[in-house]
């Protein structure tokens, strides 16, 4: 059965290691905090000038000084700090940030990512993600593997303007968990209950399937 | 000691034009200079360019002057929480530049330090690369950058004394630091302004020298974008 | 929270070997990693470039590694203090680049926020401009400074907790801020280490994703260069 | 008769305008701060990180950690602040800075520079003179007009190493104060006593004597 958007995050956040500074896209990136396991030593950076990033506010509690990049109220945990957006970005470009999770609208078999444009319809902008994508050594994309026309979002070239290029490291999606290789998408784990045929026919760029391809376990 | 402190947002926007570049600082609804932009919407200039993360929502924020159709360009990383916004942009009533974040940032305190131009690996490969010199470190493509030119800077901060010193709270720091200094003059609204000596001269994060008219807001709505809550 | 203290000095220079380049904060004496230094001392290691600004006294500060002729090469601003400092260089026996201070500080930065270079009027038209290509801005020449590339940046500040967060204390904040996270390990001894959670998030310096190991100095002598006094 | 160190801080200190921020070299440039008008609002700014600068403080109150670029130990006026060097010399930089004064081992008439270097004899470094006369918009020297060997300080072309070009704007000496114009040193005033011949004497420059050359009121 494919994952549901929770399903998505669960599995991400098995990629969060001990130590590691992460930033979360809007989306099912959010969530993924949510799924972190407790012993491990993480800290989520948002963009807008936090670090230490915390759950949302219990009601009555919320500032408005205080929110995350999707402009959420937030909170802040014991060893964070605030900063200004040049040095958030700072911390991005200058590669102390460890993860970089965001959503997509379509990845190619290069890596390269396309999630802020769609001429003439869709123009909200890229926000950081031009940014965290040019610079991040680790990004994982969350997204559904195919839109809502039922059309693969794993692509051999982008077809919308893309946000950057050779960037992509990983994808998890809601059938599968995909590594990028200079040969192209390697399925590495297939969403529990569902087939490498499905997944086949829901990717349109090259699919490499290894003779085994095991379930997620989540 | 040098006063900045002006008595109220008319004196503070004195000299503010039509067919002006004016920055403006906040992220989203946070941290927006409000006094200003209600002076802004009231002196009714037009034709501005706009240098500012976002463009606000429908009725508040910059939204106001979109509304009143007192911006001719916007410069942006993000302008998605605005119907107006993208009504104006796709009839083409309304020129957008989009700019990634961090870039928007840096341009922002380039000109507040004086450093012309920067490379950034930031939208290398993209649209926005278009027309811009590429140069290779350790093999990777950057772009270059050059720092914004903008006739008024108007940032908003938690604390502010006379001298002009700026301690912001939170997240509300965002690009109103780097923007502080950064016009060929700068105007800070604060929510409580004190007499110089006040704060501590070590926690300042702004100093006063950046910034060349200070004065204390009427009225902070400070609205919530998405409020969102943890259920007890 | 990702708990970046450690017990020593010992354990915060772990890995630090002969013929590396290692960045060093402080201005004058004023500032300085005295523990960190009195390590380098004991370690004995030997061959390093020392990207500081100044190269301490004859008997305090990096003047202590001169002394026991540890360092190679010095990349400073104003090295006037030290007489041992002038004999080596004289003598050839230690390689000196002088670069502008205002250069110095933002080529730490750059490599803090992942700039990989920036352009500076500092130094046209001098000695510091031969082989760095020279742009024109608004009709005034310019250089082009790379971002600087350390082993270890090793700074010093007055507080911080154990998530690498730093606050500095009046003029001592100096080069610390820009060296912090400009190295690819950054260590940062502090005069009081405070649980995380101690320290206003509000007020924090550098943020602790910048530093990788943070220890509390044993001792902190703080020497005066010119003590200078009104009388009463 | 000659200006000694005080008369020439003296003479520069009529140059500081309401409202300036000034940065203060080492040596004479320091004095400048006990003669400007107390009716003026002025900040000094010292490049190793404060604005606001007070007097030296008093015996027992020096504070290691509260130095000037000098190493001086200093007090901080009501106002003050305190940021990194890299701020700092975006202060600089960034043209915020309205006035510099500074000494000089040589300057010429076309406003080069020379205060950092006499190759092979003493090689201090340039600190932030040459970051603070490439963009300072305001600058003057304060410096005797001769050397100690009694050679002129005020050269055709400066023949040590310099530190920023057309830059100085005017100087003021034990003998004269000086404007640098695109035809050369351009006598202002003299120092009380101090006859104009003398000041040719001393200046190995163009120098551009008016008819009437004023005596300094100080």
């Amino acid at each position: 059965m494919a994952l549901d958007k929770n399903g998505i995050a669960k599995r991400i956040a098995q990629e969060v290691q001990n130590g590691y500074y992460v930033n979360l896209g809007i989306g099912i990136p959010t969530l993924v905090a949510n799924f972190v396991r407790d012993d491990l030593e993480v800290e989520f950076q948002s963009e807008n000038g936090i670090l230490g990033m915390g759950p949302f506010p219990f009601e009555g509690e919320e500032d408005a000084d205080l929110i995350n990049a999707g402009k959420q109220t937030i909170t802040a945990l014991p060893g964070a700090s605030y900063f200004d957006s040049s040095l958030s970005f700072g911390m991005i470009r200058g590669k102390h940030v460890d993860l970089t999770i965001l959503g997509a609208m379509e990845v190619a078999e290069d890596g390269d990512i396309a999630n802020w444009k769609i001429p003439g319809k869709m123009v909200k902008g890229m926000g950081g993600a031009m940014d965290l994508v040019a610079s991040a050594e680790n990004i994982i994309v969350a997204m559904q593997h195919t839109n809502r026309a039922g059309e693969s979002k794993l692509l051999k070239r982008c077809s919308l303007p893309i946000t950057g290029v050779n960037c992509v490291k990983k994808i998890v999606t809601d059938l599968a968990c995909i590594e990028i290789t200079k040969e192209g998408f390697l399925l590495l784990e297939r969403a529990p209950g569902v087939s490498v045929e499905t997944i086949k026919k829901a990717t349109a760029g090259t699919l490499i399937v290894p003779v085994d391809v095991p379930e997620m376990s989540l | 000691m040098i006063a900045k402190n002006v008595d109220n947002v008319k004196q503070a926007l004195e000299g503010v034009s039509s067919n002006m570049t004016l920055m403006l600082g906040g992220f989203g609804l946070c941290g927006i200079p409000e006094n200003a932009i209600a002076e802004l919407v009231r002196l009714g200039i037009s034709g501005i360019t706009c240098i500012s993360n976002n463009a606000g929502v429908d009725d508040f924020g910059l939204g106001l002057l979109l509304q009143k159709k007192q911006i001719k360009k916007m410069i942006s990383s993000y302008v998605g929480e605005n119907a107006e916004f993208e009504r104006q942009m796709l009839s083409g009533e309304l020129e957008v530049e989009l700019i990634p974040q961090g870039t928007l940032a840096e341009r922002c305190r380039a000109a507040q330090v004086g450093i012309p131009a920067f490379y950034t690996p930031a939208g290398y490969g993209t649209e926005v690369a278009e027309g811009k010199e590429v140069l290779d470190f350790k093999g990777k493509p950057h772009l270059l950058e050059h720092a914004f030119e903008a006739d008024f800077s108007i940032i908003k901060a938690w604390k502010g004394d006379t001298a002009g010193n700026l301690i912001f709270k939170a997240t509300a720091r965002n690009f109103n630091a780097p923007m502080a200094g950064a016009g060929k003059v700068c105007v800070a609204e604060v929510e409580e302004l004190l007499p110089a000596g006040q704060l501590d001269p070590n926690q300042i994060h702004i100093p006063g020298i950046f910034v060349q008219r200070i004065f204390q807001g009427k009225f902070f709505e400070k609205r919530i974008e998405q409020r969102t809550i943890t259920q007890k």
